[in-house]
């Protein structure tokens, strides 16, 4: 397999502040990496930087590959060629990220005319088809109703279809299911592995939730103030921890194996959080 | 960098139109009211620093108290706004949503009366105009701005868990009022203190113009403007010394809305 | 029976029959969609309540009834035997003062106009509260206890909320709750807006504070795993009904409804996903009803 | 068939604010201490001319008989007649209302013309150059009274170029091209300061469009800046811009009147400040309590305009009416 994906010391500033410290990172065609970390850590600004949606105010130096091509400095008219059709993303907030003056079934048909130019009908016959692919039920009603009808979790599944219609190379995820419900995030996650299986695309999956991510992903990177303190295969991460904070990680992801009375283990408990800081 | 100008300016250009109201009570350079037609339309000179106008008064004496109305109108117009629209807004506001909306819809009326309107009816009645009836003219019409953005705000600090958390510890409305909603919603009340003072010196400068508000014998720098409109052809100069005041202040008031929408708004401190 | 000193055996919240509807507005025109439906809930002192379900299930516009910040449409509500449903404000001073709660989210439920002292001693001001002799007379007192029991620095009463990270703003609710020392707590998913890595502290705290200051407490959350390690019973609320209760160590050990055993599968748990198991990569099972994910807001 | 509803509620509640402010209207004018008579004599006249004028105008009558009374002449296009000239006041106000008319909407269309796209640009460059500069232009603009802004045009274009007459009207009818010469000037006069006002609310309604998580969708999923801006920005910035255009053209109503007398236009305007100095208050009740109806219709024309574009409130409005 080779590298989809290749970022080389990325940095990036806002104002006098640096938010990401020169990362690396690699997505192997069709591999699925999460990024772990708290909010603030710097993981969905690598995802902003990549999808080239970073404010006009952020300093990006370093390079990213994607499929061979250079998106560190490349314009506006280059980035919007690759997004949607290349590289797609699904964001955390499923309320608000629908346009909710257009109904749901133009705006993922809006998607696919842009990159494919698809007659309208085509196009159409096509939306509903991916819509019902992405577990909506009744999709024809779906494709007509604005999205202040649908629940949290249909949206979620209208943005899913949205960018994966065009059967992207890549999709990033940024906590997609944190503003779910647990049992809607369960069945939105096993939709997210199916489709993703189903298109062969990579992921780059964002979370705060250690949990998530090992559901997902393959491989694992934990981010820490805008380094990545460590990565791996996320059995051998999970397994042998090489860093504390990762180790701290861990420990408070396994809540349900400390028995009921006991204290919870915290960060702390691992780490300082000034030993191993890079 | 940039975003403390706005406030930096319309501060020091509303200071300085206080200074020269304030100034206008203690020392006028001559009396802005002594006619003499043997030095009327003069330019500006040692004597007399912006000319004098067609009946020979001093321009400048005349900006001065004509400053001094200016505030008067504008601060006066505002506070009766405010005073009444505030609480008006914040009482729908923490009403249930039905309720709310019904009070709002009544104090809309006074939209569809705008100042200059409500003062022509006021000046009408009366049989003239007068500072009085401009002022209570502009601030009856400002009222329903202030009641729309106190009861928007209100309505949303309403909605947040400190709150619910308050009324679950049994703080009663009235504190909650004080305590929470109104130091909420001042700073979205304080930008629109100032924009309406804005509006409402313009309103001002309409109506002494128009001759329903202040009477002409009194210096309204729109009064200024309406005697300078007769030598148009002659003196156009004239009408620029009372325009770029009236201009001035507003774009002051303006500019000092506009920084503390900017200063106040943390999403807005991000953005720019 | 007198307030200070609760007969043992009256329970401190009884719900009969409390139902709760909504007006909305839904996909096909106008509803009345129903919060609760006829929920009996009995909560006794010293009991340690986890109350759990989805968004929608009703379990937040149940502690609001049982708070008496909303009516009931229909049915009676009792705090230590009396009714407090539509019962007015100054009737409510013995619930008032002895229920405290605390929020989902701390960026919304911490007034950010108000210092962290002010926002802590604020109960202790109510007049509701002040009647009551155990409620602690000196202010600045009370605010150091707290502030040292949820382990925050002295000089935080200060500053602003949002000077502190989330999880410092939740513990600063927390200070809240417990200022006016309550014999009740009540919680609404306090910790599901933090990260993670944040949560296990918060909760430890809950842990902490129930047991040392004795305190009945009732918490909502989406999550079974969580209020396993705070409760001692659980109520599992679907469409406004209670649809199972009982000691959350047999409702864990083995749930008797399908909907509860969803629930709990649903939660995400730390497991390596290896090439066989790409195919149910979560546990998840399949008869989960592929209805709405949920209602619409 | 439920936006006929809302609609229908809507002009159900418009007929109500028409009638409370009329009720305004007539009370301020009617009920406020000081007698209508000795107000339009003046305070030179003899009791005996008081009297008899009292008797011409019914005034002796219960108030809310005169209430309705004029309410129905409203309505039939006949509220009562002057108090000087004795002349029905449908015939004084009728040629008035055509000018004033023109004079509004040209100076809307022109300011919307202006404001629109200028206001997009400076969102879009709000960090540029021109877009700061464009701001600033709009802040002396916004800080300018109409009828000055009249006086400057009028010096510059009919004073000192010669270009276009300084006053006066020629109707549509008898001569178009005079027509446009005269109502070039008073257009452009207000249109400006109109929309220096407009183009901020654009500017800000689109930089919050931009902020939006659904713009960032757009974004995301392949479409460059401005077509993102025109697809997604526009619809749901209109809406925010509706709202304050239909206040606006209230506003605008009103700085017609003080345009009017810039440039002596034979408009309502002209006529409400000369029904004043005559002191002629069933002239002046008549031409305000037209133009009130005026702002209150526009606010409803726009609120149904808003119902008809947002889904949102269209959704909002089933619930609010239970």
């Amino acid at each position: 397999m080779g590298a989809l994906l290749r970022i080389r010391d990325l940095r990036i500033g806002f104002g006098r502040a640096e938010a990401l410290h020169g990362i690396d990172l690699t997505v192997g065609e069709g591999a699925r990496v999460g990024i772990i970390g708290e909010s603030g850590s710097g993981k969905s600004v690598t995802a902003l930087a990549t999808m080239g949606l970073l404010p006009d105010t952020a300093r990006v130096s370093g390079s990213i590959e994607l499929g061979g091509r250079q998106l560190v400095g490349l314009s506006d008219t280059g980035f919007a060629r690759l997004r949607g059709d290349v590289v797609s993303m699904i964001f955390q907030e499923p309320m608000t990220a629908l346009d909710p003056t257009m109904r749901v079934g133009r705006q993922v048909a809006e998607v696919l005319r842009l990159h494919q130019g698809a007659p309208a009908g085509r196009a159409r016959e096509r939306v509903i088809e991916m819509l019902s692919q992405v577990g909506l039920p009744d999709p024809e009603r779906i494709s007509m109703s604005f999205p202040h009808q649908l629940s949290g979790g249909q949206r979620q599944r209208a943005l899913i279809a949205m960018a994966l219609i065009n059967q992207p190379e890549l999709v990033i995820c940024d906590e997609p299911t944190t503003a779910l419900d647990v049992t809607v995030q369960a069945r939105v996650l096993r939709l997210l592995d199916e489709q993703l299986d189903a298109a062969g695309a990579a992921c780059l999956f964002i979370s705060h939730d250690l949990a998530v991510v090992s559901q997902v992903c393959d491989e694992v990177l934990v981010m820490y103030r805008g380094t990545i303190v460590e990565s791996g295969p996320i059995a051998q991460v999970l397994e042998n921890p090489q860093h504390p904070y990762t180790a701290g990680l861990i420990a408070t992801a396994r809540i349900d194996q400390i028995e009921p009375g006991r204290p919870l283990p915290v960060i702390e408990n691992f780490w300082d959080g000034k030993e191993g800081r890079p | 960098m940039r975003r403390s100008h706005p406030l930096v300016v319309g501060a020091v250009l509303v200071g300085l139109i206080c200074i020269l109201a304030v100034v206008s009570f203690f020392w006028t350079p001559h009396d802005p009211g002594l006619v003499d037609a043997s030095i009327a339309l003069q330019p500006p000179s040692r004597t007399y620093p912006l000319g004098t106008d067609g009946f020979g008064q001093d321009i400048f004496s005349r900006i001065l108290v004509g400053a001094r109305i200016c505030m008067l109108v504008g601060v006066m117009a505002v506070t009766i706004g405010a005073l009444l629209g505030v609480p008006i807004g914040i009482l729908a506001g923490m009403s249930r949503r039905h309720v709310g909306r019904r009070i709002m819809r009544w104090a809309d009326i006074f939209y569809a009366f705008p100042a200059l309107l409500l003062a022509i009816l006021l000046a009408a009645a009366n049989g003239t105009g007068s500072t009085m009836t401009a002022m209570i003219a502009i601030g009856i019409s400002s009222i329903p701005a202030f009641a729309r953005v106190a009861n928007t705000a209100s309505r949303s600090v309403m909605s947040r868990d400190f709150v619910a958390a308050a009324r679950s510890s049994g703080i009663g409305w009235t504190a909650i009022a004080w305590r929470h909603v109104l130091p909420n919603i001042l700073p979205v009340v304080l930008v629109q203190v100032s924009s309406a003072l804005g509006r409402a010196i313009l309103a001002e400068a309409a109506l002494s113009y128009l001759g329903v508000g202040t009477q002409p014998t009194t210096p309204t720098w729109g009064r200024m403007l309406y005697d300078a409109q007769k030598f148009v052809y002659d003196h156009p100069a004239q009408i620029a010394v009372p325009a770029v005041f009236i201009a001035i202040t507003v774009l002051g008031f303006n500019l000092l809305g506009d920084g503390l929408r900017e200063a106040l708004d943390p999403r807005l401190r991000q953005e720019a | 029976m007198t307030d200070d000193e609760p007969d043992p055996g009256v329970p401190v919240f009884e719900a009969r029959g409390v139902s709760r509807t909504f007006r909305r507005s839904g996909t096909r025109g106008r509803v009345l969609t129903t919060a609760l439906d006829g929920v009996d809930l009995t909560v006794r002192p010293g009991q340690r309540l986890g109350i759990v379900g989805e968004s929608g299930s009703g379990k937040s516009t149940l502690i609001r009834v049982l708070d008496a910040l909303l009516p009931p449409s229909s049915g009676e509500v009792l705090f230590r035997g009396r009714r407090i449903d539509n019962a007015s404000s100054r009737q409510l001073g013995d619930l008032r003062s002895s229920v405290q709660m605390v929020f989902q989210d701390p960026r919304s439920s911490l007034d950010p106009r108000m210092t962290v002292g002010d926002i802590i001693t604020e109960p202790l001001r109510s007049p509701l509260l002040r009647s009551r002799p155990d409620v602690p007379r000196n202010h600045g007192e009370r605010l150091a206890e707290v502030l040292e029991q949820v382990e925050l620095e002295a000089d935080a009463a200060g500053h602003y909320p949002h000077e502190f990270s989330g999880g410092e703003r939740q513990r600063i609710a927390i200070a809240r709750a417990i200022a006016p020392r309550p014999d009740v707590l009540i919680a609404d998913e306090a910790v599901s807006a933090l990260d993670v890595s944040v949560r296990a502290h918060v909760l430890n705290l809950f842990a902490d504070l129930v047991r040392s200051d004795r305190l009945t407490l009732i918490f909502v959350s989406h999550d079974l795993a969580v209020v396993r390690h705070v409760c001692d019973h659980v109520a599992v609320m679907r469409s406004g009904r209670i649809v199972e209760s009982g000691p959350i160590e047999q409702i864990y050990a083995s749930p008797a409804r399908e909907y509860t055993r969803n629930l709990l599968a649903s939660v995400p748990k730390l497991r390596v996903r290896t090439a066989s198991s790409r195919r149910t990569a979560t546990e998840v099972p399949d008869e989960m009803p592929p209805g709405p994910d949920d209602p619409p807001a | 068939m439920r936006a006929l509803g809302a609609i229908a509620r809507q002009l159900l509640s418009l007929a109500g604010s028409l009638l409370i402010a009329s009720f305004i209207v007539f009370a301020l004018i009617n009920a406020l201490p000081g007698d209508v008579a000795a107000t339009i004599l003046g305070p030179n006249s003899d009791p005996a001319s008081i009297a008899a004028l009292r008797e011409r105008m019914g005034l002796d009558r219960p108030l809310l008989l005169r209430y309705v009374e004029w309410l129905g002449g409203l309505l039939t296009g006949q509220p009562g007649s002057s108090a000087l000239s004795g002349a029905p006041i449908g015939s004084i106000i009728g040629p008035k209302l055509a000018v004033t008319a023109w004079l509004a909407t040209l100076s809307m269309l022109m300011g919307v013309v202006l404001a629109v796209p200028t206001g997009l640009y400076s969102a879009v460059r709000r960090k540029r150059a021109d877009g700061v500069i464009i701001s600033g232009l709009t802040q002396v603009a916004m800080a300018v009274p109409h009828f000055l802004v009249g006086l400057v045009l009028m010096i510059v274009f009919a004073v000192t170029l010669r270009w276009l007459p300084a006053n006066g009207y020629t109707p549509l009818t008898s001569n178009p091209l005079q027509w446009l010469r005269h109502l070039v000037l008073p257009v452009a006069a207000i249109a400006v300061v109109e929309a220096a006002m407009l183009i901020r609310y654009v500017r800000s309604a689109f930089i919050d469009v931009l902020n939006e998580d659904y713009f960032r969708t757009a974004r995301a999923v392949g479409w460059r800046f401005v077509p993102a801006v025109i697809r997604h920005g526009l619809r749901n910035a209109s809406l925010e811009v509706i709202t304050v255009a239909g206040l606006q053209l209230a506003s605008l109503f009103v700085g017609s009147i003080v345009v009017e007398n810039v440039f002596l236009l034979p408009g309502l305007g002209s006529q409400l400040l000369t029904a004043v100095n005559q002191r002629d208050l069933p002239v002046v009740q008549a031409i305000v309590m037209i133009f009130v109806a005026i702002v209150l219709v526009i606010n409803t024309v726009v609120d149904i305009c808003y119902h008809l574009l947002d889904p949102r409130v269209r959704a909002q409005d089933e619930e609010t009416s239970s």
